[in-house]
């Protein structure tokens, strides 16, 4: 093109193609409407390859070699076992590709478009998108934007160094590093403290501020990194990082004043995420945001311009796909005008460390202060006789509940399985259930289902295997 | 069309590839020749690929020479070729102005037909894409003016490609309108294979009883939308895309205007000497009795075509064409 | 014929000067006056890119490399002279004394952006190519025949010589001894055609010889050779020896508009490595930092001062009145016909709602 | 900043740009009136939203716009170019919200027959929602049932219209009237009945009262004496709070008078019934039938009614109707034409007397038929002597 704006008439267009972006255009092409997704790298977004796979691509595989010793124990027998890091590079990026190549062939089989390049709004109803020097111009009818967030880090930190890394380079390395000093205190940061002391590497885990879970499940979690020899700085602030001679030192703020300074062979850290909105023009077009800067929405995800959508990490909530793909598939649902709701109460949050936590619902702290006439219930994993037998005994199950109406406010679990197990528990707590709900079914046996009904049932001290100066100990 | 035909969905601009291409596999002459159309694809990409598939002696990049290359566009033709020249913009030709209205036209008349010039000249035309001046430039009526030429105006991809083929086979000169407009707007299937659609014939877009508007390129999606809005009012249009400029299809257009009595025409052209008034002037001759009001003409105003920045005031636009309509249905 | 017209040089690539007599010319003012024009139009160029981007205003002709072709020539020119710029010579114009508002206006669309600053005799930028090239020639006849002093600038680009009325407007001038520069700016591509396929001639100086007018061909990235060439013609023609055609050798980094993609006609590698090697910019302040003149602080204070301005011309066009309808009426005739007054009535009642 | 066409009442979706009050470049303050608008029910103006200079208008004057279009222009003091970070109002924040205890399937329930859950009283223990509970909150005490209405499923009528009959527009004041009435029915138990008055007495003293030159209409002296029989019998000047569970009285007597109009039905309100004179009343009540008739009623004018009165006598027929309540009053009255007719007296004479039938409908949820009676007794006294009004004069 030389001059103008020849412009191709679209109808609806999702700006961003990770989970939330490519499930809105799938299921919005699946209700009849013709759907260009456009994406300026790859499609999966950051979950597929900077995130969430990648992470757990890691965390299983540390999972798996944690496994040797108890394959070894109960006859399998191998050499010495080694972990290469630059092998699991590879099927990192296969897995990537693979997973990749299969959204793009589900966008071609749901007849979804995808254009390559930046986005930029126009106006309110037209899209410009820049590839190198191509710019195309759309009208759409409706809009999703769905362009995720960005990490961002706290000033002064140098991150041009192989040595102090942000939390997804990590997932990069092709050798395990020898002291591995771990800032931040979300679900990324205990993942990354947990694969790579599991690995072999020494970890110092540096918590900014308390860990986001039921008191409980911290207690167990100390213990745990304290058995795991992880060591743990509580209530600190960085205040400098730097990389001299192949060695990191990280100077920190205690909570008490006091300054004091570690030393690692490499340093990783979290950033918070901020919603992606430089430079799509948003803000000429007077979308309305929050005060966090966020993109404001109603419940279906409507903008204030009532046919431009949000959903993901433009908008507040926890940056996690699972809200994405359900706000995705919320707005795809209510532009064809269904009834929708995106509620948010229950997400599960799980964190693939080892053991494994999954949580859902109202901790005890939180439960007590909503003002429920609170009973929990603990139930050790250790009492489980398929743990036992695969000798995974760490963890418990925790049931928070209402003893007014027995209703089920919460569910906390940390062993192996617990990101699995965990749907029941929400499905629970959507159903609104109470103990009897949790109580009446059959669950299989042996499995590890077991330790969540007899959590419910020791909310009432009638669980079988929990001993009777444990079953009291329901409050 | 047998149910057999294989169809592919395209926009115009890549309907008209589509034709060039047809034309070009057919005919060794047939050629393509005009400024940044061979590597470049064409400034809007509608010779994209023509000069990888054909090379680059049936695909010509030439200089940047409006008069230069029409005129051996002409010389070509009365030796033997077909060649098919695009001029970036129909705000451009006027350099070329010369060679066609002292040459291409009137070649077959002056040597009673021993020279002909069977050229065609493409010219993507019309407002309404935020161009810089004289890019959008309408001046159809310059050559319907001009006898010896046949004007050809599509609004969609199917008459485009057919359009397109008819002008390559056409014996005489053949000016191609390509509303920049339509280029990209909207997809349509189009038969894979070799169609014409025929030269001198308009169409019926839209069927109906109480008025005729009556457009070509970019405005017949303005006619349509403003037929829409008037059904909503209770005022049947018919609308007619006239598809050839030159000559006018006098039988489509009598036969619509007998119906309704009640006549709106519109073009994006300036209104005096407008392509309109020749429309008018069939009426008057064919269809005088059967009038029931006067025919409005929505045009653009006898102005430069304005900056675009003006340019929204300057187009036609649906409400300008709904007035018209309830005007003359109330008349 | 290309041994005939070698590329003049007063400064090479390395900010080097090589050809001495030009020493006692050169200040340090003048070359802080030339670093400050390149980064403001440079500025300009590149903020104007992002507004296409953000639909703020329309397809945008970028200028990128070839700041030195324009700002050294114009800042050759005097305060009364004549400028006939084309689509692509607003750092030109702008150097010249155009208002950045102005400048703008016109790629939004709106015909106020042709309107020059009082007293400023810069024509609007010509579309179709070349035929501003014989208007040069008839607006510089006109000073000579008023016996003034003034001459007239026109620029163009390599593309344009194909056209007839480059040879029609050499040939005018050449007959009548216009006091006109001819400005070519040899940026190799017209959008996608390559100077090869354009024209068999190696220089577009050597046209110059069938109208029997002097000619030069300068490195274009020099602005040097650029300001003390234009100036020499600039002379010649005020001194009545008639017109000048000055081809000036350069690159244009990126699109022919923003509505083109390089990319499908030439390798933009070859653009970044002359962005490296040759830049316009570059080569001044190397120049100057070999001498010890405008340190980090200077130049960042220029640049801080350029974007600001630049960033205030943008406040400006947002907050630019509205367009108004009447401006596309009132100005076509002296007085409007009756059609025109009538279509201008009709169109302000629609817009009023009567 | 946009200043926009909210919905300024009653679930209007468009309005007519009238005329601007106010010229581009125009410094005005906040709640100025920029720009009057005319919508289906009434004539209203758009203030500014906040002090500042008019920048420019975005639709004309004559255009007819749907809400939430931007009217003009506007730039705040102080020339604060800073992109709105306004919270949306009508937004509900995702995050923190009350847990609705119910299963998602009865959440389904909810949203299809657009109710909002959160709404709905939960009868299952600890105040879980059931099915039953929101099939019961959509027949019974339906709030957000409009919402249903407001939609129309778009494809279900399509079929059955022919292609050649002929339809008229079910738009604007019509559509509203329709929303309002299913609205007032699904909510409200209506209970009608119906007296008979002789107006004989009334009709002679209209006439001595036209010839000492002070014409006082009917409808007027009706409307008076409603507002007598209001000070006696408060429950049908009031407003059912369910939420509150209390029955609100209202202390304005608010009488609103059902006009028929070109474009249908509209109610404008005579304020203080209980303050005015009938000769003030007859003024307004001729005032305001006016303005209905040519639909300049102000937005304030048809607001705020506690009580509806629907004269239908004049139109020359009909003896008897159900009429339906003008929510959220309590009860219609609907004054029927008078004829005259044989009557048998005290003295079981028969004699010719003017008869004119009324019609009450009351909502059976807050009054009971006795109360409802005594009223119409009281009123039909008052009507039939027309000196007992005198005891009534303040």
């Amino acid at each position: 093109m030389v001059v103008g704006e020849i412009t191709e008439d679209k109808d609806i267009v999702v700006i961003g193609g990770g989970p939330g972006g490519y499930h809105a255009a799938i299921r919005a092409a699946g209700l009849g409407r013709q759907v260009t997704l456009i994406e300026r790298k790859d499609v999966g977004g950051t979950c597929l390859n900077k995130g969430c796979i990648p992470s757990k691509v890691f965390t299983h595989f540390a999972q798996e070699y944690k496994k040797t010793k108890h394959l070894k124990e109960m006859g399998m027998e191998f050499g010495e076992v080694e972990a290469n890091l630059a092998t699991l590079q590879n099927y990192k990026k296969k897995k990537i590709t693979q997973l990749r190549s299969g959204i793009e062939s589900l966008c071609k089989a749901n007849k979804v478009e995808i254009v390559r390049g930046y986005a930029t709004f126009l106006s309110e109803s037209r899209i410009g998108v820049e590839n190198g020097h191509e710019f195309s111009l759309f009208n759409f009818k409706d809009a999703i934007v769905a362009t995720g967030g960005d990490l961002h880090y706290p000033d002064g930190i140098d991150f041009n160094s192989d040595r102090v890394l942000k939390e997804r380079q990590i997932f990069e390395l092709e050798e395990i590093p020898e002291e591995l000093i771990v800032y931040g205190a979300d679900y990324i940061s205990l993942e990354i403290a947990s694969v790579f002391s599991t690995l072999g590497s020494f970890v110092t885990l540096i918590l900014n501020e308390d860990l986001p879970f039921d008191s409980s499940i911290s207690k167990e979690l100390f213990r745990q990194f304290k058995k795991q020899k992880i060591n743990v700085i509580k209530s600190s602030t960085i205040k400098t990082v730097s990389d001299t001679e192949g060695k990191v030192i990280v100077g920190l703020n205690k909570a008490n004043g006091e300054m004091v300074s570690i030393e690692g062979s490499h340093f990783v850290m979290s950033g918070k995420v901020k919603p992606n909105l430089s430079d799509i023009g948003l803000d000429r077009l007077r979308v309305e945001l929050t005060e966090d800067d966020y993109i404001q929405t109603d419940r279906e995800g409507r903008t204030s311009i009532p046919h431009i959508w949000a959903i993901g990490d433009v908008t507040e909530g926890p940056s996690l796909a699972v809200k994405a793909i359900k706000q995705g598939k919320a707005a795809a649902e209510a532009m064809a005008g269904l009834q929708v709701e995106v509620d948010l109460q229950f997400v599960p949050m799980v964190v693939q460390m080892s053991p494994p936590i999954a949580c859902a619902g109202l901790t005890e702290e939180e439960a007590r202060e909503e003002g429920y006439s609170v009973t929990v219930s603990e139930n050790p994993v250790r009492g489980n006789g398929y743990a036992q037998l695969m000798d995974e005994k760490d963890g418990f199950v925790k049931v928070v509940s209402d003893s007014e109406t027995d209703l089920i406010l919460g569910i906390h679990m940390m062993g192996m399985g617990a990101a699995e197990l965990i749907t029941s528990g929400v499905l629970g707590l959507e159903m609104a259930a109470r103990d009897e709900d949790f109580r009446f079914p059959l669950y299989p046996h042996p499995s590890m289902n077991e330790s969540l009904l007899e959590a419910v049932e020791g909310l009432k001290g009638e669980a079988v295997h929990m001993p009777p100066r444990k079953k009291e100990m329901a409050r | 069309m047998s149910t057999l035909t294989k169809m592919k969905t395209l926009t115009m601009v890549q309907a008209i590839t589509d034709a060039m291409r047809v034309m070009l596999q057919e005919s060794e002459d047939v050629l393509l020749m005009g400024e940044d159309i061979g590597t470049n694809g064409g400034v809007f990409r509608a010779t994209d690929g023509l000069q990888q598939e054909f090379g680059e002696d049936r695909v010509l990049d030439t200089p940047l020479s409006e008069a230069g290359f029409i005129g051996a566009a002409i010389g070509m033709g009365l030796n033997g070729f077909r060649p098919v020249a695009e001029v970036q913009f129909l705000g451009f030709i006027y350099p070329a102005y010369e060679q066609i209205m002292t040459h291409a036209s009137r070649i077959r008349t002056r040597t009673l037909g021993h020279f002909t010039c069977p050229l065609v000249i493409r010219a993507p035309y019309g407002a309404g894409v935020r161009a810089p001046e004289i890019h959008s430039d309408s001046t159809e009526a310059l050559f319907t003016h001009m006898p010896g030429i046949k004007v050809v105006c599509p609004a969609t991809p199917y008459d485009a490609k057919g359009l397109l083929i008819a002008a390559i086979e056409d014996p005489d000169p053949v000016l191609f309108l390509e509303p920049m407009r339509c280029y990209r707007s909207s997809r349509e299937e189009v038969p894979e294979e070799k169609y014409t659609v025929e030269i001198g014939k308009g169409k019926v877009v839209t069927e109906g009883e109480d008025v005729t508007i009556i457009a070509w390129g970019a405005m017949v999606k303005v006619a349509e939308d403003a037929a829409k809005e008037a059904a909503d009012k209770g005022i049947s249009c018919e609308v007619l895309d006239l598809r050839t400029l030159y000559p006018l299809d006098r039988d489509l257009i009598s036969s619509s205007v007998q119906k309704t009595g009640r006549t709106v025409v519109v073009h994006e052209a300036h209104a005096t000497g407008g392509v309109g008034n020749d429309v008018l002037a069939i009426i008057n001759d064919n269809s005088f009795l059967y009038q029931k009001a006067p025919t409005e003409r929505v045009t653009g105003f006898d102005t430069p075509v304005p900056y675009f920045g003006f340019e929204d005031f300057y187009l036609p636009d649906s409400k300008r064409v709904l007035a018209a309509v309830e005007k003359v249905a109330r008349y | 014929m290309i041994e005939e017209f070698q590329l003049v040089q007063v400064m090479d690539q390395q900010g080097e000067l090589v050809q001495g007599e030009y020493e006692k010319d050169i200040s340090e003012d003048l070359t802080r006056t030339f670093y400050r024009h390149l980064i403001r139009i440079r500025t300009f160029d590149k903020k104007a890119v992002s507004l296409q981007r953000q639909g703020r205003i329309g397809t945008y002709a970028p200028f990128e490399g070839q700041e030195a072709s324009q700002v050294g020539s114009a800042l050759a020119l005097q305060d009364k002279d004549w400028l006939f710029p084309s689509y692509r010579d607003h750092g030109a114009t702008m150097t010249f004394g155009h208002s950045l508002l102005h400048i703008l206006l016109f790629w939004k669309g709106r015909n106020e952006g042709c309107v020059p600053p009082e007293g400023k005799n810069i024509f609007t930028p010509g579309i179709p190519i070349a035929t501003q090239l014989p208007h040069a020639v008839g607006a510089a006849f006109a000073e000579k025949r008023k016996g003034t002093r003034n001459a007239a600038i026109v620029y163009f680009g390599d593309g344009a010589t194909s056209e007839g009325d480059f040879h029609e407007g050499l040939n005018l001038a050449s007959v009548w001894e216009a006091p006109v520069v001819f400005f070519n700016q040899n940026n190799h591509y017209a959008i996608s055609v390559p100077m090869h396929k354009q024209m068999k001639t190696k220089t577009i100086a050597q046209k110059a010889l069938a109208y029997d007018i002097p000619s030069v061909r300068i490195d274009g990235n020099d602005i040097f050779a650029v300001y003390f060439e234009t100036l020499k013609a600039l002379e010649r023609a005020r001194n009545g020896d008639g017109p000048t055609l000055i081809e000036s050798v350069t690159w244009r980094y990126g699109a022919h508009t923003t509505a083109d993609d390089p990319t499908k006609y030439r390798d933009q590698q070859e653009s970044e490595s002359r962005r490296k090697d040759n830049d316009p910019v570059d080569r001044l302040m190397k120049f100057m930092k070999h001498r010890g003149w405008g340190d980090e602080e200077w130049m960042t204070s220029v640049q801080k001062e350029c974007a600001k301005e630049v960033d205030l011309a943008v406040e400006e066009l947002e907050a630019y009145p509205a367009a108004d309808p009447s401006v596309i009426f009132d100005y076509v005739f002296a007085t409007p016909t009756w059609t025109i007054q009538e279509q201008k009535e009709k169109l302000l009642e629609r817009l009023r709602g009567e | 900043m946009e200043v926009k066409l909210h919905d300024i009442g009653e679930g209007m979706t468009e309005a007519n740009i009238n005329h601007f009050l106010v010229k581009v470049g125009d410094v005005v303050r906040a709640d100025q009136p920029l720009v009057e608008v005319q919508t289906d029910k009434m004539t209203a103006e758009i203030p500014a939203p906040f002090s500042g200079v008019i920048k420019e208008f975005t639709v004309s004057e004559g255009e007819t716009i749907p809400v939430g279009s931007t009217v003009l222009l506007m730039e705040k003091e102080q020339g604060n170019h800073s992109v709105s970070r306004r919270v949306v109002p009508e937004t509900t924040h995702v995050l923190k919200k009350r847990r609705i205890l119910a299963s998602p399937y009865t959440r389904k329930i909810a949203r299809e027959n657009g109710i909002n859950i959160e709404e709905v009283t939960g009868s299952g223990v600890g105040g879980r929602i059931l099915d039953e509970d929101i099939f019961l909150y959509m027949n019974g005490e339906s709030k957000s049932a409009q919402v249903a209405v407001e939609n129309p499923e778009p494809f279900a009528t399509e079929a059955l219209t022919e292609p050649d009959a002929k339809t008229i527009p079910f738009r604007g004041r019509r559509k509203q009237i329709a929303s309002k009435m299913s609205q007032s029915l699904r909510t409200i138990p209506h209970c009608t009945h119906f007296e008979e008055i002789d107006v004989t007495n009334l009709l002679s003293w209209k006439d001595t009262m036209k010839a000492g030159g002070g014409s006082i209409s009917m409808g007027a002296y009706f409307i008076k004496a409603i507002s007598v029989c209001l000070k006696e019998f408060p429950i049908f000047n009031a407003r059912l709070n369910e939420e509150e569970e209390c029955v609100e009285l209202q202390s304005q007597h608010n009488i609103g008078i059902a006009v028929d109009t070109e474009e249908g039905l509209i109610v404008p309100v005579i304020r203080h019934v209980e303050e005015k004179t009938m000769k003030d009343i007859h003024g307004e009540m001729k005032e305001l039938t006016f303005k209905a008739l040519d639909g300049k009623l102000a937005m304030k004018e048809i607001k705020g009614g506690t009580f509806t009165v629907s004269n239908v006598g004049p139109l020359n027929g009909s003896i008897g109707a159900t009429p339906i309540i003008n929510e959220p009053e309590v009860a219609l009255l609907a004054f029927h034409k008078t004829k005259k007719r044989p009557m048998v007296n005290e003295k079981d004479e028969i004699v010719v007397r003017s008869m004119m039938n009324v019609s009450m409908s009351f909502d059976h949820r807050v009054a009971d038929g006795g109360t409802a009676v005594k009223f119409t007794n009281r009123l039909r006294d008052l009507i039939e002597e027309p000196q007992s009004m005198l005891l009534e004069l303040m």
